[in-house]
Formats: structure tokens, C-alpha cells, sequence
């Protein structure tokens, strides 16, 4: 069943105009995807998923699981980046381990975005709360990567900086704005507006494949000139990078059990707690913590974890939510 | 007269031009989307999409006078966050 | 009535858009739409309506009252910059009063395509020449403006400008260019390649209000960061920027009125009286009048008047139409 | 016949969009596509094309017809650029005779596209495979442009080039990655993952005719500005650049009847032989061979032989083919 | 030899570059999307859009023979539309 | 110190950034999407959707004693596909 799910997951358009990206590198050719298309595209994928995510939740309404599985959420997003600490700090100073906690401890919501995808292949339904979950999983782990610079790292290293900038970077940063924003214009609009939401539908839902595919041939290319640096990543680090995927979303399998999620919810849920940022916490951290090494945080999140993920990660996670949650 | 160039992350831009007007200086003039090498490593286009963004190259004209002022409002970003300045000497057509 | 018409239009995707644009200004979020993309939406738009206008006209004709509704237009295009002019000359120089005369002279397409969008919404119909009321009146003040400053301007101020370059810039600028040749194209492909037109269709057709949507967010943004120069503005031309539009809505609609147009082009005909140019006369007067200062016409028309009208003027309007006007 | 597909030609939008592009220039409207939007229609059209061809490719697997037709493809491949070069020797030093051979012998993708769009307005069939034809027409003229200059110019001017480099820039340039990247992810998505194609079309398909519309507009500008520089390019390649089309087609047309082609895949045929690249040649040659005057490829290919083929070439070679070949 | 730095608005950079070719500049260098601030307030890049656009930064090496006729050509332009000159020294690689 | 502007052809870039790296620039800034006019004809941003791209600009500070070995990494790239090199005085900020 696993490796139907991997070659299912494989042979997908998305995953393999990703691959193509990645053997582009590879092949040293000229292929790019000039800037700013990439954000274009990243813009449209936060935009789309937001509103659909809005005109779910509409319809379904804050529930009870609701709330448990969003206070969860925000439990990992505690959790992971402090574990991830203690374990990156026996290797990496303090500075390098908060990043990289911080990185870990937030959400890609490219990853989300292709789970979600994956989950509409197999035909598996899932609920509009969950990017309301993506949503607030990506400020927390800012917050907590620089209380942990604050209360590890030597005193006087940190000139000028001071809460209302820290909260800012964490809750008004573009992609959480445009998250957030086209999540409450969801729930708007589907209340007083059916007929705007239902014109949004062409843009919003029938594009969103394609351009996934495109913007994943992008993330293709990002990650595989992020491989190239490797070597000045070390071996722990790689290792931290593809092995704690599986452990995060182990324990996010766990927490799905508890809390009774469907198997959709539960894979969604896997996947926010095992992905790592390589947006908002890269921009946050570059401002706020500048004595960390970007490219560690960076390549590991983004040139390792990000693939290992969208390639084997999904349909890994997935045979075990098959495996351990009924279907519907 | 002098030219003064300084190039930075476009992460500190904001910061930096507020410091240069803070400091005095009669304007500046921006180009961003600039890449390069410096101690920190390579800079690329390619995490622009993130907001990581590239570096901005920031050129100033201003009177040997202004100088001063503009270095102490400068050296301290450049320190911190990274980035490299240079001055030279040029005249107003 | 008027309150619900308000409230659905405020709670429209579009309307939403464009407000988190500017909520993201006011918050000081790091959101940009980078350029050029907000060049390839208002390029989109054009090009769109600029083919739906067409095929439209080549299936209703130019009868009677094609021709007097454009003639109306083109009136109005000399009426609203003469009369703005003689106004704002009271508290500025001749050359800011006939930048900004010529301004509000002009129209704004994205003003006009969002009251399309609002009369689809309303299901209200509306007739495809009004497109080439929008195109013919785009260049008029142009003319007007220059007009102004040479008439009343000190002589020996004006170096270098000849009728060529200024025919030039308001017959040939790249908005009225595309406008004008994708509403000829629409009538020829309409009328010798229907199945050409019809595989156009998803393209202009169904992406529209997505990427009318996509590109109010970035309007919000820009029209934010005006309003923060608006300190600079003065209490008179924000005064005009609010109450001129209205003003001339209500001349749009008495003409509307004696030419018996149904509803939904009385709305727009008001809408092109109200609204004002920000893209085709900022960049013409730039050129033409660079002693007028570009913060002074932008701001007001940009800043003030653009968001006045998409968030409270159509609804206003429309209320006023629907009073006056028998539905069809 | 031949006028009424000439006008059908030339009055559908793609054509008259491209007319557009050409008269803002003559007019000199500041009217311009900034860059990158360009590129992202091409990259959008090579990934469409790529797709759908592979796709169809799935379907009908290699029979023998095709692999006669693709190695009729590779032979004139080698053809044109020999035969080009030993009359354009004539005129030209052996950099500029060898440069615009290989443009010749090359393909221009956008040109095939527009054929296939003709072909779909005429509701003509014709074969997935011909997508595979056209990728691998793309590099052999490159290679065959290097060897011409190698063998004919005098010892000692070409410094550091070596075959790795040249094999690199002919068969890993950005455009040949991305449309046989694109067609091999067609197949093997339309084996393995059905699904994943059927959600793509919306973007790959119904977008297909539009996003062409738009970048022929470009394409038109680009044209256009080539056009003016026409007086460096002389008289004896103007004839060339207008009459070796036709030629090249006549060849094709000889060709397809030998294979028996059926009339879209000959009209397509004759066109990839037609149709002269100003995209991954002159990227090549800019780089491979420097001695060469970009201005004489690129004025000749893309400002003459490009509109040539659209506006004129296509219609007059399928009047030939409907002539010469039975409907299926 | 010379360096000129010329900072307009892209509005007026067809002039400028006409300019300069007929007053003998031997080549230039042009740099779009720049924005910054000067005399005329703040430029940025949100009105690209509209046509209005941004500033262009044009970089001139010439012979300091050459300075003067392209100085005649380009003074004017600057004093009507706005925009700022500063030359400097420089030599050939 | 020095400083060093080279304007070459984008397809080059890479090429002239790894000579740079070779012959011990310290540092380099790149500004792609240049356009310009020089002996090669007029550069423009219209045939960047092909891959033939338009010009980069790339500036090295340096200090003195690093010039010539910068210089004979540069000069045959610049003499063999075109482009152009000038050297001017700088100092550190
Ligand atoms: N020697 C140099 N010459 C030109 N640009 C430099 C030099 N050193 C650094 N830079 C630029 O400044 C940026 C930041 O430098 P750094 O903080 O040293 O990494 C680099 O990415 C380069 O764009
Ligand atoms: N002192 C300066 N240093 C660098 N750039 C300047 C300076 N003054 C003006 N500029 C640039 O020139 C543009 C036009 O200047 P102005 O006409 O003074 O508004 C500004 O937007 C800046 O980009
Ligand atoms: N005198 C000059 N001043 C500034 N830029 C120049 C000059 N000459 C050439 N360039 C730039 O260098 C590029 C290549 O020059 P060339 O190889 O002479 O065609 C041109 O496209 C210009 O961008
Ligand atoms: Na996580
Ligand atoms: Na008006
Ligand atoms: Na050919």
C-alpha cells in the first residue's frame, strides 16, 4: 500500500515538475523562473487556499473540534521548537539552534498546499478549519525562537530590539497577512457575497493545480541551489533535517488520535507539525536574529526537509493515518 | 562633493534609508534586487519569493560636510545586520 | 435600500481586496505586490473588457443612441476639467489646478470595471458601447489640461511642447492604445472568427473577477501609501477629492435621465463622470505639465477618490439609479 | 480558398493581437510588456504545449509513422542549416553565415503554436507526437552552426570552446528542458496519474488560447523594434529571411507526402522546417559564437520570418496542403 | 576619463538618452526601477503600474573632452523635468 | 582602494564571476536587467523572454594591490564577447 501511495505521490504532475526543477540545478542548465514570478505564484497559492479554507469554515462553523484541534496546533507549535532547541543547541550556538527552532517549529505552507492536493487525488475529504491551523502555526515559533535568544544568549549582544517590532514580524508579516486576510474574506464573503465567492471559483479553484505545478518547478530550482551548499550544513544537521519530519509528524499522528481527527485532518495536521518554514521564519530571523547563519536555516528547511516531505514524507504519513484512522 | 555607496540586505533598507534622512542626508537613490558576494556568502534571487529578499545597493551625493554625520548613522546598521560602504569623491555637473 | 446595497458591496471579494490593502499599510505589513506584476492585472483588465466591450458592440450595432450616449461622454470629458478647472484655480497655481482638472476629467477603468462587477452581481445588465464611452473619454482632458496651461499660463514657460507629442501622448498612451485596440478587435473577431472569441472566453471571461480581486489588493496598498501623504494635500483638495465625485455623478445621472438609458448604463455613465484618472493623465502630466507636483493629482485622485468610489460611491449611485430609473 | 484562410488567419485574436504589438510600435506608444511577464508566457506556453503533446503521446504510443516522422524532423534539421549556410556564405563572413543557418535549421515554438491554434479554429486533427518533433528540432542546428564555423574559420579564434559546453548549451538551454521536460511529464502523468492531468487542463487548456493572445502582443512589440533596425540587415537577407520560408515548407510538404502524413501533422511539419528560431539559437550563438552580429539572427528571424509565418506562411501552407492532401 | 551619474524619472529617460547620443557620448549604462528621494519627495515603484513609473539611473563614461557637450545637452533637461548629475574620475580598466 | 565597473552581456555573468572569484575579488555586486548602448549597438530588455537577456553591471571594491590580478582575469573576457571595464578611486566608509 506504501509504495502505491509514493509512486501515486511521485508521478503526480506537481511532483514531478518539482523534480524537474531539482534536475535542472542538477543539469547545470539556464532554466529560470525570473523573480518576482515566484512570488506571484506564492501570493496566489496563500490567496486561493485562504478563501477556500474561509468558505469551509463558514459552512461548517467553530465546533468544539474546532477549537481542540486549533489549541492543539498551537500546543506544537510551543512544543516542537522548544525540543528542537534543546536538541540543536548541543551542536549549533544559540543563535543558530533558536532559528533553526524557530524554522522547524512553524509551518510551509507549500507543504500543506500539495498535501492537500495529494488528499484530493485519493479523493479524501478534509476540513476548512485546518488552514485556519496553518494559519496560526506560522507566527508562534517567530515569537519563541527569539524568547529563547533572549534567555540563553549572552546579555548586550541585542541592541535596539524590543516587543512591538518581534510581534510585528511575527503576526503582520506579508504571508501571514495574506493568509489570514483571504481566510476572513472567505468567511466574509461566503456569509454575504455567495455569488462573489462563486465567481472567485475559476481563479481560486480550477487554476490552483496548474499553478501549483509552476510554482513547485520554482521551489524545484530554490531547492536544488540550496543542496549545492551542503556541505557547509554537517551531518547532524542533515540528519535533524530528514529525521525529524517523521518524528513530528509521529507525534502529530498521536494527538490526531486523541482528538479523533478524520483522516484527511490527520494528515493535514501531520504535515503542519513535520514541515518547516523557509518563508516567514527565514524573514523574521534574517531581522531579528542576524548573528544566526542563514544558510543553515535555510538549507535544511528548504534544500532537505521541503522535499523529503512533498517526495516521501506524504504518502509515508498518509499509510500510517490509513493504517491507524478508519476511513470515513 | 561625495559618493557614497552601501550595499545591504533588503531586509535593513527601511532602516537604512530612515537613518541616512535621519543623519542629514539631502536624498539617496535605491536599486533593488541586487545580488553579489560578500563575507556572508552568496546572495541570489532566489529566496526573493520568501521575503528574504536580495540586497539593495543605496548610493548617496552629498557635501564632504554631511559626511560625518551620515558615517555614524551608517557604520552601526552595517555592523550589526552586515553590509559594506564605500566613499569616493565626485563633483555636481 | 442604499444600506444594503452599501453592505454588499463592502462585503464583496473585491471591495474585501482592496481593504487589506490598505489595512496592511496602515499595519506597516512588509505585503508588496511586486512590480511588474500590477502592470500585467491592469494590463489584463484592459485587454479583457476591452474584448468584451467589443464582441458586445458588434452584436447591438451604433444606432441612435449609441452615438448620443458617446456623444454625452465626450461632452462631459469637456464640461467636468473646464468647470474643476475654474474651482480649484481659487487655491492653486494654473498649473496644479489644470493637472488635477484634467485628472478628473479623465476616468479610472478599474473604478468602472468594479461597478460592472457590482451590476453582475446585482444581475443588472448593461450594454457593451459603454466601453467606448470609457475609451473615448480617457483622452479628452488630456488635451484639456495642456489647453489650460497655455491659455492662462505666463509666457516663455513652456519649452519644447508641440500638438504632436501631445496628441501623441493622449491618443497613443499604452492604457487608451490597449483599451481602444482590444474593443476594434473584439468587434472583428466577433464578427469573423466567433469560434476565436470563444475560446478566449476563459481566459477574459472567467479569471476576471479573480484578477480584478488580485489586483484591488494591490490598489489598497498603493492607494494606502498615498493617504499617507495626504498631510500634504490641504483641507480644500480633500474636500474636492469627496464631493466632486458625487457632484458629478449627479450631472452623469440627470444626463442619464434625458437620454432614457436603462439602469445599468446609467451607472456606469455616472461612474466615468465621478471617477478620475490615475494612470493615463498622472503620466501624461508628468510629462506635459512637470510644474504641476504629481502629489497633489495622485494623491487626491488616487488616495481620496478611487477608494471613495469603489467602497461608497457605487452603492450610492446605484441607490440613486434605482429611484430614478424603472428597472427593465 | 487561400484568401478565406488568409482572412480567417488574420482577423482571429492571436493574429490581430500581434498586429497590435506591431503598430505600437510604428506609432511609437510607450506601450511595453516589462519584464519577466514575457518570459512567463513562454515558459507557460512551452509547459502547455509540452503537457498536452505528451499527453497525446501516452495515447497513441510510437508507432512507425512516428518514428519516420521524427527522424524525417532530425534529417531536415541537418538539411536547412547546411544548405542556408552555403548560400548565405556568399554574402557573410563564415560567424554570421554559420549563426543564421543554425537560426534556420532551428524552430520557433511560438510558431507551431500558432499553427496548432489555426489548426483547432479549422477543426483539422493532428498528433500529439509532432510536439516531439518540434523539441527535437530545437538543438541539432546549434551543433550543427559550431561545427560549420569550426570547420570554415581560420585556426586559432575560437578560444576555450569545447564540445562538453556546446552539447550543454544545445540540449540543456532552459526552452529545450522545459518542453521535453514537460512532454515527458505528460507521459508518464498520463499513465500513472490521470487524475493529476484532468486538473491541470484548466490551466494548460482553457487558458492555452488567451495567454498566446497576450504574449503575441509581445511578440509583436518585439517584432516591431527589430523591425526598425532593418536597414543594418541588407537587402539579400531580407529576400531570405522572406523567401527561404516557403522554400523550407515546399521541402516539408515533399516530405509529409512521402510519409503520408495526414494534413495537420504535414501543416505542422512544414512549419517546424519554415519557422526560424530567436530563442535558444541566438542564446547560443551569443555565447558560442560571439563573432557573429546578433542584430543580423535576431532582426532577420524574429523581425521577418516570425510575422511572415503568422500572418502569411501558416494560411498559404495549409491552402497547400488541403490541395495536395485528402481530409482524413 | 569621466564618470557621469544621471538620476531622472523613467518618464523622461527616451529624452535622455537621445540627448546623450547627439551630444557624443560614446555609450551609457541605463539602470530602470530605481526609486529614492530627492528635491521631488520620495519615488517608489507603486506607481510603475500607471506609466508614471519610477526613476532610471544612467551611468556615462566619456573622455573629459566630451564632458562639455554632453554637460550642454543634459543641463536642461534636468532644470525642467527634475532629476540630479554628479560626474567623478575614472580610468579605463 | 578601487573600484571597478564591468558592464557585460547577462550570458557572460556567470563566466566573469567566477573569473572574479578566481583572481581574489574580495567581494562583487551584480545588477542584472541593464540595458545600454556601447560598440555592440543598443541593449535592450526585449529579447530578455528568450535568453539572450540584456546587460549586467558588476562593481568590485578592491584593495589596490588586487587590481592587476582582477584586471588580466577580466580584460580577455571583456576582448573576446564585448562589454566594458572602468576604475575609479574609493576608500572604505
Ligand atoms: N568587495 C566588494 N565589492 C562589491 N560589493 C561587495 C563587496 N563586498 C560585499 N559586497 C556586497 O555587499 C553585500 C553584503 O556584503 P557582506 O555583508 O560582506 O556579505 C554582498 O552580498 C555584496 O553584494
Ligand atoms: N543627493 C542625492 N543622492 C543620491 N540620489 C539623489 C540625490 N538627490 C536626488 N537623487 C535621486 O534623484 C531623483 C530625482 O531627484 P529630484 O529631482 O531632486 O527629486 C531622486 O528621486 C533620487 O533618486
Ligand atoms: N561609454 C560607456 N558608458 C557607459 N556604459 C557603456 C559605455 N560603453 C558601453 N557601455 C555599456 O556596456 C555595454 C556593452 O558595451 P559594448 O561591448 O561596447 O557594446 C553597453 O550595452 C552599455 O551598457
Ligand atoms: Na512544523
Ligand atoms: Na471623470
Ligand atoms: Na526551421
Amino acid at each position: 500500500m506504501d509504495s502505491t501511495l509514493v509512486l501515486q505521490n511521485l508521478l503526480s504532475p506537481p511532483v514531478l515538475f518539482f523534480g524537474l526543477g531539482l534536475l535542472s540545478v542538477m543539469l547545470r542548465s539556464d532554466l529560470e523562473i525570473p523573480s518576482p514570478l515566484p512570488k506571484l505564484f506564492s501570493l496566489y497559492l496563500l490567496l486561493a487556499i485562504g478563501l477556500k479554507g474561509g468558505l469551509e469554515l463558514q459552512h461548517s462553523g467553530l465546533d468544539r473540534l474546532v477549537l481542540l484541534t486549533i489549541g492543539a496546533a498551537l500546543a506544537m507549535a510551543l512544543l516542537v521548537p522548544i525540543t528542537s532547541f534543546l536538541l540543536l543547541r548541543t551542536r549549533f550556538d544559540t543563535y543558530n539552534a533558536a532559528a533553526l527552532a524557530a524554522a522547524y517549529g512553524s509551518i510551509s505552507a507549500v507543504t500543506f498546499i500539495t498535501a492537500e492536493t495529494f488528499l484530493g487525488s485519493l479523493a479524501v475529504p478534509f476540513d476548512g478549519f485546518m488552514v485556519a491551523a496553518l494559519a496560526l502555526m506560522e507566527s508562534p515559533a517567530i515569537i519563541i525562537g527569539l524568547l529563547l535568544v533572549r534567555l540563553t544568549a549572552p546579555r548586550g549582544d541585542n541592541p535596539e530590539l524590543n516587543w512591538g517590532s518581534l510581534l510585528h514580524e511575527a503576526f503582520l508579516n506579508s504571508s501571514v497577512l495574506v493568509l489570514v486576510g483571504s481566510l476572513l474574506i472567505g468567511v466574509l464573503s461566503a456569509a454575504y457575497s455567495p455569488a462573489g465567492m462563486a465567481k472567485m471559483s475559476p481563479f481560486t479553484d480550477q487554476l490552483f493545480y496548474g499553478a501549483l505545478s509552476f510554482f513547485l518547478l520554482d521551489m524545484g530550482i530554490v531547492a536544488g541551489q540550496r543542496l549545492r551548499e551542503l556541505r557547509a550544513t554537517g551531518g547532524f544537521l542533515i540528519a535533524f533535517a530528514l529525521l525529524s519530519p517523521p518524528v513530528h509528524a509521529a507525534v502529530g499522528l498521536l494527538v490526531s488520535l486523541l482528538l479523533h481527527l478524520p483522516q484527511g485532518d490527520a494528515l493535514l495536521f501531520m504535515v503542519l507539525c513535520a514541515s518547516a518554514s523557509y518563508i516567514a521564519v527565514p524573514a523574521a530571523m534574517r531581522m531579528t536574529v542576524p548573528q544566526a547563519n542563514p544558510s543553515l536555516y535555510i538549507t535544511s528547511s528548504l534544500g532537505l526537509t521541503f522535499p523529503f516531505n512533498i517526495v516521501v514524507g506524504i504518502p509515508l504519513y498518509m499509510a500510517a493515518v490509513q493504517r491507524l484512522i478508519p476511513a470515513a | 562633493m561625495n559618493r557614497l555607496d552601501l550595499i545591504v540586505s533588503e531586509r535593513e533598507l527601511e532602516r537604512l534609508c530612515a537613518a541616512l534622512t535621519n543623519a542629514g542626508a539631502p536624498g539617496y537613490t535605491v536599486l533593488r534586487h541586487v545580488t553579489g558576494r560578500g563575507h556572508g556568502g552568496t546572495v541570489s534571487e532566489g529566496m526573493e519569493f520568501s521575503g528574504v529578499g536580495a540586497n539593495a545597493h543605496v548610493i548617496v551625493f552629498c557635501e564632504a560636510a554631511a559626511l560625518g554625520a551620515i558615517r555614524d548613522a551608517v557604520k552601526p546598521l552595517l555592523a550589526y545586520y552586515g553590509g559594506v560602504g564605500f566613499v569616493s569623491d565626485a563633483q555636481l555637473l
